[in-house]
């Protein structure tokens, strides 16, 4: 099997669906002759011409309103948005339009759409090109949410999202982009939406992560192996839904758990997660829930001390996970 | 790309045929007496919320029988009542929605009355965030021409609405794109309470197409003939691949803005007695009875058609059931069945 | 001491506060002439003129992003979002702006705004007239976000809001305007920010809620008082930050919690109040802790069957309370 | 509401005192030592990020040099490192927040460089979405007006960024509650890779002001005289009470986007030659020395000036330090002290 990058994983997702499905088609700013900021669409626009690989003005409620006219009348847009920080003009196209049109038409209209966005910090990017924004999306009924942390799930959960009927926000760690390498199979497979993966097991105590810091906790996990505690490492993948069963058999298994994020903690997808552990899984607890995330200031701080204060690593990973055991 | 004025002699070199203008006619009188009978039903105490498209009649038959029905796509708003119905819509349809009945095909009683969507028309499915319609009209037009089709997307919505950033995005990446979109702006001088002049600088919200370098043209959203005229021209612009067209019908709103709303805080009576004055259905009856177009009686004839079908509808919207409690867990995603 | 509606009691807020502080505007949709649509801004326009009670265009990021502008310079501007459900278009203004100027700025510039907004159903307002979105704002550094539940508190918190140097999300439940009533002081008392209040006692479960719920909460309790349960009520009024303090005081003398409210629960506030719960008082629980909320669907739909299917309902509280008495 | 073309006897019918233009040249150069030595440390590794105002100095000289500094509002964007010299902010402040120094007056190095913001300044804190600062410029003005004073509020931004949505909403704002506000668009031809072509289908930013009712200025933005003006023509109009004026200075982008950027793949070296030939710096430094206004050796003392302070400003930089980590987490309330 061929070894990629993460985002050369995603570059080849939307190629291989573009090339075997003319309905797809991609835009945002800077995704043509340019190829994206990070390249993640590069040689699209060569390959497959601006009238399916498009440029648009500087609007990211146009770019996902667009996007949302043309799946509707039949097309299969990829809406890139060039940082997850600059989605927010499009949140009333995404929350109040896209995830409602099924429902608002009882089924008659569908919005078959995927908004790719590259999110994360660590990148020296700041404020506004650092942030962690997926839980507000978590929250609203009728989208769903993938965040790929291997380049074999960038390509396999790329290629469900684009074929689902429904919108998809597909995020992107954007320090994972050229960071994380692996196998990817040349065949067309694909990887479930709505799926956990189970990247280690143990049962000493259940880990859940997702993006980038999935391999952070199984780098602290391996710490810990060493003295002899033995980490399950589930891998959320899809944060609408949630797979509520995988994190309940994780829980009841281990008996103590820790949810790791990059993003603040208050009302989270770690605050849903540990939700759902102590409402299902009680009577299977030896310890508190414990959450590891960004500190409850507005984003990643730019200069290198501050950057490196706010962000979750694997040295803070083990930390929990030592105090866990020694509960 | 200077306003155009209504050229004056607008009505003597068109042409249009009897039977179209009879049409027209015939299609305003239904939606008058649709609209009015929605409002018995509010007071009655039997439909909740009502808003109306009355005196926006002429503007929306005028323009939505220069589309090609089920061909073209619509991203209508809450008024266009006749546009629905010259699109293909019905009463019933419509009535069905007003009494929250499961058949209702714009969206099963999920949402409220007035919140159009047809998949068989291509009537796109709209919500109450105004303006956001325009942007999926630029999108259902983008689809059209990746395909090579030559279907135009026809949008609406008031001179108010077009304060929103989606307004501008919409319309400025239909011009970048050159896109067969029609965007008619129904101003009848008010957002609610608030007035024109409270919403733009300018005196023709039409002016605002120049900023996009598309035409801006100004009808007398009165005169359903010329209204029709300038969608014809606007939509055959579209089909030739040359872009968009924004057209500003000059209305009035001859009710409230809505059943929930008192206006007499914020506009006189007279103004309101004016409005009423040139109604646009009334208005058009005149002309063709004066041209001959309509015989005695036949206005008549045509009211009380509407009236029957109208009854019709509302007895079988009456008859149809309301949606069970546990249906409103369906249709969040495609999969649940 | 007077007896006033809640929305009174917002409307003698503005008026009071308008009275004493020339600083002080309205801006918003028929605020002006109208008064609103609520009637919240009924007769500010004819006491303070059109400078202070502004009739702005139909759009909400210039409604937001204004007011921002004018708090900056000075102004401290009450902006009126005619209904919670179109705050979206907003959201850079609130999340990318307000809440981030005093951080990025470090602490050189502030947005002493309150941005208020009705939400809620039960009024047969459907999809776009009846959400409660406040979970995703509650994410959120650097902003409050306040929900009061009485006409006492509604002013009481809303004096404390205008006079805050930081941005407040002061979101209104449309349905108690007018249903629900209460004694207001005459004198010039606020409320503090970030504090919950107990509405009533117990020790038998602890009951978390916010806006109209707590009301439901209470005439729930009041059955179970029948049978000898007491439950202890609380009223967050502040979802952001959260009174941990107080959560987690009731939550150890009871043992059992519900939350409810009347959002969908992925990713809410009463996921994070479970959290809080399952990380703070892990020995001292009795039960699981339990969340009661709207179901998983984008909004609250029209027709009279399916809105009362979707809506929280004393009943409902009832059952639920019920249920973990049992446990 | 015609677009004004600059008027050809623009330079004659305007006697500039030649102090003001030395002082305008000063400012020009200063900014552009200053600029590339940010290049320079960005080549060195010792800053991760700079994005440039090079070929945007005329322009941005110009219309700072029209306002009243620390009375009027500034809500400026990433490339105005010009403007905040000529309204007070110093060559060390920048140096420092492109060294990431706590002591960096804009954000603490809390920001990326050229996220300028300075209190005693009124220079507004920007952020890096785009656009945003129209609205913030025109709250500002609503302010200043409510108070009665005639403080205006100039703001700035790139052309591709008059497709968002809050330069619609701003601008329209402005211009119907008449604010004192100045939009200047500096439009360089393209936002990152993207032409100014596939961002309006218009020739000039400026028809964008019709939209709006207000007058839409084009001046070349290489030509500091007629830069300032424009804007002191605007700011003039505004203080009047005459409301906004938009100002398109056409201006070229000398360097690639930012340095994360590579221009190569998007647009030809010939284009770029012909960009620096016509350098607004060098150009200006002709003309005065044509006209007298420099003496010879003016500006190579002029430049070897802006030299020692920035050097001075380097090092004192790079003696200041790093914020602490714990600092991290203050000021995210006005509590957090
Ligand atoms: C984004 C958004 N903000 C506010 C509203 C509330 N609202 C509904 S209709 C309306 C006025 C619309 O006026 P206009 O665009 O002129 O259309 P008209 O009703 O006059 O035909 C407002 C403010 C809304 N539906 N959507
Ligand atoms: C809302 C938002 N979307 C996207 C970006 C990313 N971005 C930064 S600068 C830029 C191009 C801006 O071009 P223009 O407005 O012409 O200004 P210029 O850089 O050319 O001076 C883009 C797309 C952003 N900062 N904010
Ligand atoms: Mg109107
Ligand atoms: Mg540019």
């Amino acid at each position: 099997m061929a070894v990629k990058t993460y985002i050369e994983a995603i570059r080849d997702g939307m190629r291989d669906e573009m090339r075997k499905d003319e309905r797809v088609i991609v835009l945002g700013e800077d995704v043509g002759v340019k190829g994206g900021v990070f390249k993640a669409t590069e040689g699209l626009h060569k390959e497959f011409g601006e009238m399916r690989v498009i440029d648009t003005p500087l609007a990211e409620s146009g770019i996902v309103g667009v996007a949302i006219g043309a799946a509707i009348n039949g097309l299969r847009p990829i809406a890139e948005i060039q940082f997850q920080d600059f989605i927010m003009p499009a949140v009333d196209q995404i929350i109040s339009e896209a995830a409602k049109i099924r429902y608002r038409s009882n089924n008659d209209f569908g919005v078959p759409m995927v908004v790719r966005a590259p999110f994360g910090g660590g990148v020296h990017g700041a404020l506004y090109h650092s942030q962690s924004m997926e839980a507000m999306f978590c929250h609203i009924p009728g989208l769903k949410v993938v965040v790929p942390s291997t380049p074999h799930d960038a390509k396999g959960l790329l290629r469900s999202a684009i074929r689902d009927p429904d919108p998809v926000l597909y995020f992107e760690h954007k320090r994972a982009y050229r960071l994380i390498k692996g196998e990817v199979p040349e065949d067309e497979y694909t990887e479930p939406l709505g799926r956990a993966a189970v990247r280690r097991s143990g049962d000493d105590i259940a880990i859940f992560s997702y993006g980038l810091m999935v391999h952070f906790c199984l780098e602290a996990a391996e710490a810990l192996s060493r003295d002899g505690f033995e980490c399950e490492v589930v891998d959320l993948r899809s944060l609408r839904p949630l797979d509520r069963q995988a994190i309940v058999d994780a829980a009841k298994k281990c008996g103590k758990v820790l949810v790791v994020q990059e993003a603040n903690l208050a009302v989270s997808v770690a605050s849903e997660v540990a939700a759902i552990v102590a409402e299902e899984c009680f009577e299977y607890l030896d310890a508190p829930v414990r959450r590891l995330g960004g500190p409850e200031v507005p984003a990643v701080p730019f200069s290198p001390p501050l950057e490196e204060f706010y962000m979750v690593n694997p040295a803070k990973v083990e930390h929990a996970l030592r105090e866990l055991a020694a509960y | 790309m200077a306003v155009a004025k209504p050229k004056p002699d607008a009505r003597q070199d068109s042409k249009v045929d009897p039977d179209l203008l009879r049409t027209m006619y015939r299609h305003m009188v239904r939606a008058r007496v649709l609209d009015e009978r929605m409002w018995v039903l509010n007071r009655q105490g039997r439909a909740p919320f009502v808003i109306s498209c009355q005196g926006h009649e002429a503007a929306q038959v005028g323009m939505a029988m220069a589309l090609r029905p089920g061909y073209d796509w619509l991203a209508p708003y809450y008024r266009d009542l006749a546009v629905t119905l010259v699109i293909g819509m019905t009463p019933r349809d419509h009535l069905l929605a007003v009494l929250a009945r499961a058949a209702d095909p714009n969206s099963g009683a999920r949402q409220m009355p007035a919140h159009y969507g047809c998949r068989r028309l291509n009537i796109i499915t709209g919500g109450s965030p105004v303006a956001t319609q325009v942007l999926h009209a630029a999108g259902a037009a983008l689809a059209s021409k990746v395909r090579g089709e030559d279907a135009v997307a026809l949008t609406s919505l008031g001179e108010g609405s077009t304060s929103e950033g989606d307004f501008h995005e919409g319309l400025n990446f239909a011009a970048v794109h050159r896109l067969p979109v029609i965007c008619v702006v129904e101003n009848n001088g008010y957002a609610i309470s608030v007035p024109w002049e409270k919403q733009g600088a300018i005196k023709d919200v039409a002016q605002r197409a120049q900023g996009y370098g598309m035409p801006g043209v100004i009808v007398d959203g009165t005169d359903v003939v010329a209204c029709y005229h300038a969608a014809v021209e606007a939509v055959a612009r579209g089909r030739r691949g040359e872009g968009p067209t924004l057209i500003e019908a000059k209305v009035a709103r001859l009710t409230p803005h809505s059943s929930d709303d008192d206006d007499r805080v914020y506009r006189s009576r007279e103004e309101v007695a004016d409005n009423k004055a040139h109604d646009c259905v009334a208005r058009f009856r005149l002309e063709l009875e004066e041209s001959g177009v309509l015989a005695p009686g036949d206005a008549a004839e045509i009211r009380a058609e509407a009236m029957r079908e109208v009854d019709r509808a509302l007895e079988e919207a009456e008859a149809s059931p309301l949606p069970s409690p546990e249906s409103a867990l369906l249709h969040v995603y495609a999969e649940d069945v």
